[in-house]
């Protein structure tokens, strides 16, 4: 496969958010300032990248060979739940501002589906190691434009009134859902 | 709480000790539950089989054959009863399905009659292109008892014999083209 | 036992023994070393981020405490005095009592007591009204009712009075946090002294025109003489530019000077009316024509009372 | 040198065309009586208040020194009329406050005799630069334009920089307004002595009167003048305001922008009303201190339209009764123009040196629309002078968004009102740009107590 | 005097324009392509408008009143504009039912939810129209042919628009150059003479509506300028480069929706950015999406989905396009 | 009383899904229609009850540094049983909720309620609090479900009650958006009055 269909794929056609429907806690939870929705798309991307190598790894060199696909779910989640603390740990030396403004976020990384759905998207896909990082750098792409783009347009928001009921979440939903409306537009390009 | 401290040794021995434990109920629930979902599988193959082909009493599974063609491959199955072909299922497909690959088991009659067809795997819109799935609509039975020799299978808007499923031209002519490629295949030397 | 759960539980726990251990040693290299008491300090603060401490927000102050070496000058006027007990017990360091106060507005001038002289029109902000004139009366001090005190309040101790015009402390929601004093254009908000049951006594004016100018333009503004000043057993009164002042540490709510004031310009609160009966009708006046203007307890129901049955006496000059 | 229509400058970014209702523009100046009594605040101008010299019971004649400049910014004060100081006390005046102020009696009319009364045109120049510019300090000259920024200070240019260019503001952009449209058509030729007089001072060998399109008679009237002496130009100018704006015609005049923050000087320009010339050829050739100043008194239900020569210190009442008397569905009384002027509350407030001139609103007109959400039209974008953007910094004001609204440079807004001129919604936007601008002012100096 | 004077701050004058006044003024502009429209469509093309700004009144004035509990916005005429360009963008022969389901959408998802006029990040007319689009894929595909004023609903013969044929034929593997022969020509087009939505067809009549808005200073040149300037150069580059697989660009210029939504929808206030770069930025970004997803999309037409898209993108635009500041000081360093 | 509070709360007052927004990938992924809804529901309070108990078991036993790959592997394995299970008994379910049965794994809900509560408390209130939890996320997928599937496909739990189809944008990812969006807004509403 090309990367450029798969570059084009993961970002607008099957954006991992808007059509996949993974990552979206993470796309509600830091999606209120433009500012850490950045911060957040390098972090995904990064982890996204990292446990997308590993999981390959011990997916075609470790589980294939001893005909244990069943513990795909475990041995993935473990790894990546193990990454993220590393990240974890590094990023609050290296960066306090970042780490402060990720705040719970960044262990929710390791719940952020995104991340174990496409080291598992990577398998069912059958991409092979360099597509399997284009796809999963993409992917990240895709949920960053999702999510600054969400946070551009709720950031405007709160300079408005909105009625109660909807503020929040209700509001950022009903954003999302026209931007999934808006990215089917997309549909067929790939 | 009492805060367990983080030592090199405990860490060890927790993260240890739980993976162990939990690798050892998985691997015998993996033993356990291990037929019956080969089980299961293998159920839906043969369920296929049996809805888009008459009956048989051999086992097809056992006499399937391959062909690779245009990058995929079709898998034959003959039916027979009592030693008589009764009919070929083909494991066919399309890559040109609205969101790529569509699997669909397609069932002849010796004479090329397309007995039914059974869709195996796709990934077409819920409420548009699923409509192939008979359980959500019933617009594959039009197929049932048709010719390919005097039916044109492609939708009628390509100046073909079939109603295409409404809004869904483009998986009712990936659909065509599944059934197409089986057909050929099976005519050019696929059977018996 | 089949080859399968053995390679399972082989290489589930061999990734998990050597997650541990990777884990361990990148937490090893990377420590940080925050102290933790901010956290700890961080935790026990109300999370108002309201700014009355002076700093940005609860962070910063926990940070700032952790840092110091005394609590003097640290006080979270939200938590008050119990909070920072918790704080100095955190970090072992003695506390700095401050006096619980509360805001009180100085200012009477109700729609009836200061005519209107202009019609003001354009944005509802103290701020821009009073960079433009002197507002809707001809009074340069007084407040001028468009609620900038009650949009700085954050924990809903001030809202305004449609009768009067003029802002109301809800004393229990009051937390001194002097958000409303900085928000004052013309400084009418005054953070006094708590007392019991929050009695306070204090000139409720703040002009500092001659008398015969402030009374064209407002009937009970301070006019300047002096006769609560003379009164005054404990010397709590001062008088500078015109103005009386009452000193909320020396006074000693006796109350003397409260019937002394010719124009009612000295409020006292949460007093219990004693003399009932006799007040009766005047009470009620005093009350219809805002005598309790912006002082009323609304939410203790404990009105201020009247205890004043002194006519305003005509002092023209 | 005929005017073309090509030839027509302008500012190239935004500005508004309110319909310019000159409706004095054909009404010669009358001297107005004078007045009884007069009220002369110690603050007509940016800056300081000036100290008085004189006291209570005095006995002053017209020209006379009652207050003197105290600080660097500050201007001299001089009484109008001849009398006795009432009082010295805080009175009311334009700022909606009351400020110390003499209250003057009048007593017949008389003046300071160092003051050359005469009609004569003393067209040579014989005093010097340092002169000149003392002359303006003492005659308590300031910018009579609306800032009222003292003019001495604006001709001493600082060190280190140098101005090669005087642009002489012969703009009024306002509409109503014709005080300064009157003042070059009647007062042409002192007009000339006056910017030679400036040009001395900033010692510049080039000066550019600039002029709006519609006031064809004083471009050619001042067009023939300026053919005659060297140096002189007039630049008829597009009729759009806020070109009246220092900023904008120097952009308009000489293309030079000047930057965010810095003075006209910076790029070379000095900018002075024409008003603020003639106060200067008077106060250099005939000794006359700034006592009086030309008045516009208009308003569409005004029965009378005019232009007055007035006495500072006349109060508003007054001059509104020579044009007329109130009218009953007055609404609103405004001092300057519709655009940047300030409605005041009471009408017992005097004239003072930047009073350009008195709109009477009727009620009908006088009211603002209620405000409607904003619809982002991006119309007040589009006539912001200042490239800025209006209905942002209203919302950073709204949501008390200071340094925001400081990083969007809410402080370059000159206030010309264009913005909320134009908004379809009826936002009030320059209401909320001032308080940003106020705050953000707090906010700087909070920033450089901290510091120092 | 007894009255008491007002006191404001400056200006005291204002200018004649007002939100109803700039409202009423996209709808005059609109009647030229409407009565088109009626003469190719016939009584549905006019009924259904005027149908579809009644629904989206009631829908504004019930949320507002039952729902928000604030004063009614009715007056100010947006939700006539939302209404009638929603309509503009279906076909005639819609059901009414859909034509209020429509109308729901837009008004009550696309703007009420946000807070009313001016808080609405999307186009609220497109938005009913997309989610009509994905949610009656069946009924929203199929295309009165015109037939003039006579036509009623029921007699209403379907076709496919020119771009729909472009896109089946495509699809089936024909040629553009073959398939362009069955299209009216580009006079008929420019005319109206083709399938197509209630206000889209008659390039003409937009045009003129185009040119009364320039006039009355209701809107700028810079967005429909821009995006048809964008479609017209890279479906013309497309062309150039393969002119047997590539509709030439003139062809996208009157086809479908491109002069309806450049010159009307892209350029509603609300929903597109507040500076002239940002503007052009916006526009391009239309332009590229709907020849991109013309070309190579699943659909037909791809405007409705590039001004959603680039909606989206106007806070981000208004954040970081800034309109040139007056003496802005550079910084070095 | 205490213990019915830990239970109850998950219902309607701390509702994960229109509460604390946690869990969504689920929410909006499987809840093409109410069964859909039903079973990943039922699934998830299977691994949250499971897991909160056998985290209240061993939390004195972990070290922090440890703690969230510690739970999620106790997760993790009760979500292979599941998924071991539904394929083997439920396969054609299984077919329908897809990739999202692995994902419970990551469920923010499942570790959430793990890190949060169970980590902190005892075995019986860990349990009712997972059976709270869980349970109300059932609920409330079960209502998305339904919702998705009256509009989208004019059917509930498979009877149809219209001819032809729905609005299918509801079936799709928008309308999965959208649907929430005002379903939280109707709860937010409805909380509020309670309160
Ligand atoms: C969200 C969405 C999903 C779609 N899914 C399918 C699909 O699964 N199969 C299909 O043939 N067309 C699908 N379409 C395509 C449209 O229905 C489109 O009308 C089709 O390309 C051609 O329509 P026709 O069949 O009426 O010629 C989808 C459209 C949308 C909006
Ligand atoms: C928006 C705006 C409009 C102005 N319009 C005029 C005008 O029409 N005529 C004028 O002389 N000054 C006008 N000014 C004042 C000038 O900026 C400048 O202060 C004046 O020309 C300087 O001359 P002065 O110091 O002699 O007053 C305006 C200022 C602003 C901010
Ligand atoms: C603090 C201060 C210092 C100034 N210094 C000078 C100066 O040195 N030279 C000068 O030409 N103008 C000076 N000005 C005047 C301004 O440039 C300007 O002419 C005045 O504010 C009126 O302009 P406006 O009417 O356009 O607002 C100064 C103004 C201020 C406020
Ligand atoms: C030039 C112009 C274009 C407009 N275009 C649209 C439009 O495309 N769709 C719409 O719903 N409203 C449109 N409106 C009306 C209004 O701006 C719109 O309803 C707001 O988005 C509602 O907040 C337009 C208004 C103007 C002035
Ligand atoms: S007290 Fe001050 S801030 Fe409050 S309403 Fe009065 S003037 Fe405004
Ligand atoms: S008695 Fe009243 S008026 Fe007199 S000084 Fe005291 S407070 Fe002011
Ligand atoms: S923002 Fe300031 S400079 Fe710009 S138009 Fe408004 S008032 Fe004029
Ligand atoms: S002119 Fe008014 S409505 Fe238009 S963008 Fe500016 S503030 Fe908004
Ligand atoms: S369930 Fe929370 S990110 Fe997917």
């Amino acid at each position: 496969m090309e990367y450029f269909v798969i570059l084009i794929s993961a970002i607008f056609v099957n954006n991992i958010v808007l059509a996949k429907f993974l990552g979206i806690c993470p796309f509600m939870g830091v999606s209120s300032r433009l500012e850490t929705s950045v911060g957040m798309t390098g972090a995904v991307a990064f982890v996204m990248v990292l446990a997308t190598i590993v999981t390959y790894l011990l997916q075609y060199y470790v589980l294939n060979p001893l005909g244990l696909g069943f513990m795909q779910t475990i041995t993935f989640i473990l790894v990546i739940a193990a990454l993220v603390q590393m990240v974890e740990i590094v990023l609050k030396k290296v960066s306090p501002e970042l780490y402060q403004a990720l705040g719970i976020f960044l262990p929710l990384i390791t719940t952020n589906c995104a991340v174990l759905g496409v080291a598992i998207l990577t398998i069912q896909g059958k991409y092979n190691l360099p597509e399997a990082v284009v796809f999963s750098f993409s992917t990240a792409l895709g949920f960053g434009l999702a999510l600054v783009l969400l946070s551009s347009i709720r950031e405007a928001l709160d300079m408005v009134e909105v009625p109660n009921g909807m503020k929040g979440i209700p509001i950022a939903f009903v954003v999302a859902g026209i931007l999934a409306m808006a990215f089917l537009g997309f549909a067929g390009l790939v | 709480m009492a805060k367990k401290e983080s030592t090199l040794l405990s860490m060890f021995l927790a993260l240890f000790l739980v993976t162990l434990i939990s690798a050892i109920i998985l691997g015998f629930v993996y033993e356990f539950t291990k037929d019956a979902i080969a089980a299961s599988r293998a159920a839906k193959q043969t369920e296929a089989l049996k809805k888009v082909l008459p009956p048989f009493n051999n086992n097809p599974v056992q006499e399937m054959y391959k062909k690779a063609v245009d990058g995929d491959t079709l898998y034959f199955f003959p039916a027979r009863e009592d030693s008589v072909l009764v009919g070929i299922a083909v494991n066919t497909f399309s890559p040109k399905g609205f969101s790529g690959m569509i699997r669909i088991m397609v069932g002849f009659l010796p004479d090329g009659t397309i007995k039914d067809v059974a869709v195996l795997e796709h990934k077409e819109t819920p409420g548009l292109g699923e409509k192939m799935v008979r359980s959500k609509s019933n617009w594959s039975v039009q197929f049932q008892g048709k010719n390919p020799k005097t039916y044109r299978l492609a939708v009628k808007k390509d100046g073909g014999d079939v109603d295409a499923i409404t809004a869904s031209t483009i998986s009712s002519r990936a659909f065509c083209d599944a059934l197409e490629r089986a057909y050929k295949n099976l005519t050019e030397g696929g059977a018996k | 036992m089949s080859n399968t759960v053995l390679y399972t539980v082989i290489s589930l726990s061999a990734l998990g023994a050597i997650s541990a251990v990777i884990l361990y040693f990148i937490a090893q290299k990377f420590k940080v070393t925050e102290d933790p008491r901010i956290d700890e300090v961080e935790d026990v603060l109300p999370h108002a981020n309201c700014g009355g401490c002076g700093y940005p927000g609860c962070r910063q102050f926990a940070e700032a405490c952790v840092k110091a070496d005394s609590l003097e000058g640290l006080f979270c006027p939200v938590g008050g005095n119990e909070v920072m007990a918790q704080v100095a017990e955190i970090l072992h360091l003695e506390t700095v009592e401050e006096e619980p106060r509360v805001a009180v507005i100085r200012c009477q001038g109700s729609f009836e007591h200061r005519p209107r002289t202009s019609h003001y029109e354009g944005v509802s902000t103290c701020a821009v009204e009073h960079a433009l004139y002197t507002g809707d009366t001809d009074c340069p001090w007084g407040c001028l009712g468009l609620g900038d005190c009650v949009e700085a309040c954050n924990f809903e101790a001030l809202y305004m009075d449609e009768k009067t015009g003029l802002p109301v402390v809800i004393d229990e929601n009051c937390t001194a946090c002097g958000a409303c004093v900085e928000a004052c254009p013309r400084d009418i908000i005054e953070l006094r002294k708590r007392n019991k049951k929050d009695r306070k006594i204090f000139v409720s004016c703040i002009n500092e025109d001659k008398g015969g100018v402030a009374r064209k333009y407002c009937s009970v503004a301070c006019i300047g003489c002096s006769k609560c000043f003379q009164v005054c057993p404990f010397d709590a009164i001062t008088m500078r530019n015109n103005l009386a002042f009452i000193d909320s540490d020396a006074c000693r709510l006796c109350r003397k000077c409260v019937p002394v004031c010719p124009t009612h310009s000295i409020l006292e609160i949460n007093f219990p009316a004693p003399k009932v009966k006799k007040e009766l009708v005047t009470t009620a006046a005093a009350n219809s024509s805002g005598k309790a203007g912006g002082q009323t307890d609304a939410a203790a129901g404990k009105n201020a009372s009247s205890g004043d049955s002194t006519e305003p006496q005509n002092k023209n000059d | 040198m005929t005017v073309q229509k090509n030839q027509l400058k302008t500012f190239p970014k935004g500005g508004v065309h309110p319909a310019e209702n000159k409706l004095s523009a054909g009404s010669p100046i009358k001297i107005l009586p004078l007045p009884d009594r007069v009220i002369i605040p110690v603050v007509q101008h940016l800056g300081a208040p000036a100290e008085p010299v004189v006291q209570k019971g005095d006995t002053v004649v017209a020209g006379q020194l009652l207050a003197k400049s105290k600080g660097f910014v500050s201007a001299n004060i001089h009484s109008s009329v001849s009398g006795k100081i009432f009082r010295i006390e805080a009175r009311f005046d334009a700022s909606g406050y009351k400020r110390l102020s003499f209250v003057i009696n009048r007593h017949e009319d008389e003046w300071d005799p160092a003051i050359d009364r005469s009609d004569t045109l003393h067209e040579k120049i014989t005093v010097s630069r340092e002169e000149i510019i003392r002359k303006i300090q003492e005659a308590g000259i300031v910018g009579m334009g609306g800032a009222t920024f003292p003019t001495h200070i604006k001709l001493n240019v600082p060190k280190g920089k140098k101005a090669d260019i005087l642009i002489i503001n012969g703009v009024e952009c306002e509409p109503f307004l014709t005080a300064d449209h009157r003042l070059m058509l009647e007062k042409s030729k002192e007009l000339m002595v006056g910017i030679h007089l400036l040009m001395k001072a900033l010692e510049v060998d080039k000066a550019v009167i600039g002029i709006e399109q519609n006031k064809p008679d004083a471009i050619a009237l001042l067009n023939g003048l300026a053919e005659k002496s060297p140096g002189i130009t007039v630049q008829a100018l597009k009729v759009k305001y806020p070109q009246g704006g220092e900023k904008q015609l120097i952009k308009a005049i000489t293309g030079r922008e000047v930057p965010s923050g810095a003075l006209p000087v910076d790029v070379g320009a000095v900018v002075h009303n024409v008003g603020t010339t003639l106060a200067a050829y008077e106060a250099v050739q005939k000794n006359k201190p700034l006592m009086e100043r030309i008045v516009t008194v208009t308003g569409k239900s005004l029965q009378d339209p005019s232009n007055f020569l007035v006495r500072i210190g006349t109060p508003v009442a007054e001059v509104i009764e020579a044009a007329g008397g109130l009218p009953d569905d007055t609404g609103k009384v405004v001092l300057g123009g519709p655009m940047m002027g300030k409605a005041v509350s009471k009408l017992d407030i005097p004239v003072t040196k930047g009073t350009s001139g008195i709109l009477i609103i009727p009620d009908s007109e006088a009211h603002r629309m209620p405000v409607q959400p904003c619809i982002r039209c991006a119309k007040c974008v589009s006539v912001c002078p200042m490239g800025l953007e209006p209905y942002l910094l209203m919302l950073l004001g709204q949501h008390q968004l200071w340094d925001k609204a400081r990083q969007e440079r809410a402080l370059d807004c000159i206030e010309c009102g264009s913005c909320s001129f134009v908004c379809p919604a009826d936002r009030p936007l320059l209401d909320y740009i001032r308080l940003d601008k106020m705050r953000i002012g707090a906010l700087i100096r909070k920033e450089k107590k901290a510091v120092s | 005097m007894n009255k008491l004077l007002t006191v404001s701050l400056s200006p005291h004058v204002h200018g004649k324009d007002s939100t109803s006044r700039l409202m009423t003024g996209v709808v005059i502009a609109l009647l030229p392509a409407w009565a088109v429209s009626v003469y190719f469509f016939g009584w549905a093309a006019l009924y259904l408008p005027v149908l579809s700004v009644v629904f989206c009144m009631i829908f504004e004035f019930l949320i507002q009143k039952y729902m928000l509990k604030k004063a009614s916005s009715l007056k100010d005429g947006s939700a006539v504009v939302t209404g009638l360009l929603l309509a503009f963008t279906l076909p005639s022969n819609l059901p009414i039912w859909i034509l209020a389901i429509g109308a729901l959408i837009a008004i009550g998802v696309g703007k009420m939810s946000f807070g009313g006029l001016g808080t609405n990040p999307f186009n609220p007319a497109l938005v009913g129209r997309v989610f009509l689009f994905i949610s009656f894929p069946v009924q929203l595909t199929s295309w009165p042919v015109p037939k003039g004023f006579h036509t009623s609903l029921t007699d209403a013969v379907t076709g496919a628009t020119p771009l729909g044929m472009l896109k089946e034929g495509m699809r089936s593997g024909e040629q553009v150059s073959t398939l362009l022969k069955n299209v009216p020509d580009h006079m008929q087009m420019f005319l109206g003479y083709m399938g197509g939505s209630m206000g889209e067809v008659a390039a003409a009549a937009l045009l003129l509506g185009f040119l009364y808005l320039l006039w009355k200073k209701i809107i700028t040149w810079h967005i429909p300028v821009t995006i048809l300037t964008t479609v017209f150069l890279f479906s013309g580059l497309l062309w150039l480069i393969n002119p047997a697989n590539n509709a030439d660009p003139v062809f996208h210029l009157l086809t479908g929706g491109v002069m309806l939504g450049s010159i009307f929808m892209a350029t509603d206030y609300v929903t597109s950015p507040m500076t002239p770069k940002g503007m052009i930025i916006y526009a391009i970004g239309i332009g590229l999406l709907t020849v991109i997803i013309r070309r190579w999309g699943a659909y037909p037409e791809g405007v409705q989905f590039a001004i959603l898209i680039m909606n989206a993108f106007v806070p981000l635009i208004n954040m970081y396009v800034k309109p040139k500041r007056f003496g802005e000081v550079k910084k070095n360093g | 009383m205490n213990q019915w509070k830990n239970f109850n709360k998950g219902l309607i007052a701390e509702n994960a899904i229109f509460v604390q927004v946690l869990g969504m990938c689920p929410t909006l992924g499987t809840t093409t229609s109410a069964y859909n809804g039903l079973g990943m529901g039922l699934a998830t309070t299977f691994v949250l009850v499971m897991s909160n108990i056998v985290v209240s078991l061993v939390r004195n036993y972990i070290p922090d540094k440890v703690r969230i790959p510690s739970f999620i592997v106790i997760i993790a394995s009760f979500v292979t049983v599941v998924e071991l299970t539904m394929q083997a008994y439920l396969p054609s379910l299984f077919e329908e909720l897809g990739l999202f049965i692995p994902l419970i794994v990551v469920n923010c809900l499942v570790l959430g309620r793990a890190e949060a509560f169970a980590s902190k408390n005892t075995v019986w209130s860990s349990t009712l609090d997972g059976l709270g939890m869980g349970l109300g996320f059932t609920l409330a997928l079960f209502m998305l479900g339904s919702v998705r599937e009256i509009l989208g496909s004019g059917a509930w739990l498979g009877m149809k009650f219209i001819r032809g189809d729905g609005m299918l944008i509801f079936v799709l990812a928008p309308g999965a958006f959208l649907a929430l969006a005002y379903l939280i807004a109707i709860m937010n509403k409805f909380n509020r009055k309670n309160a």
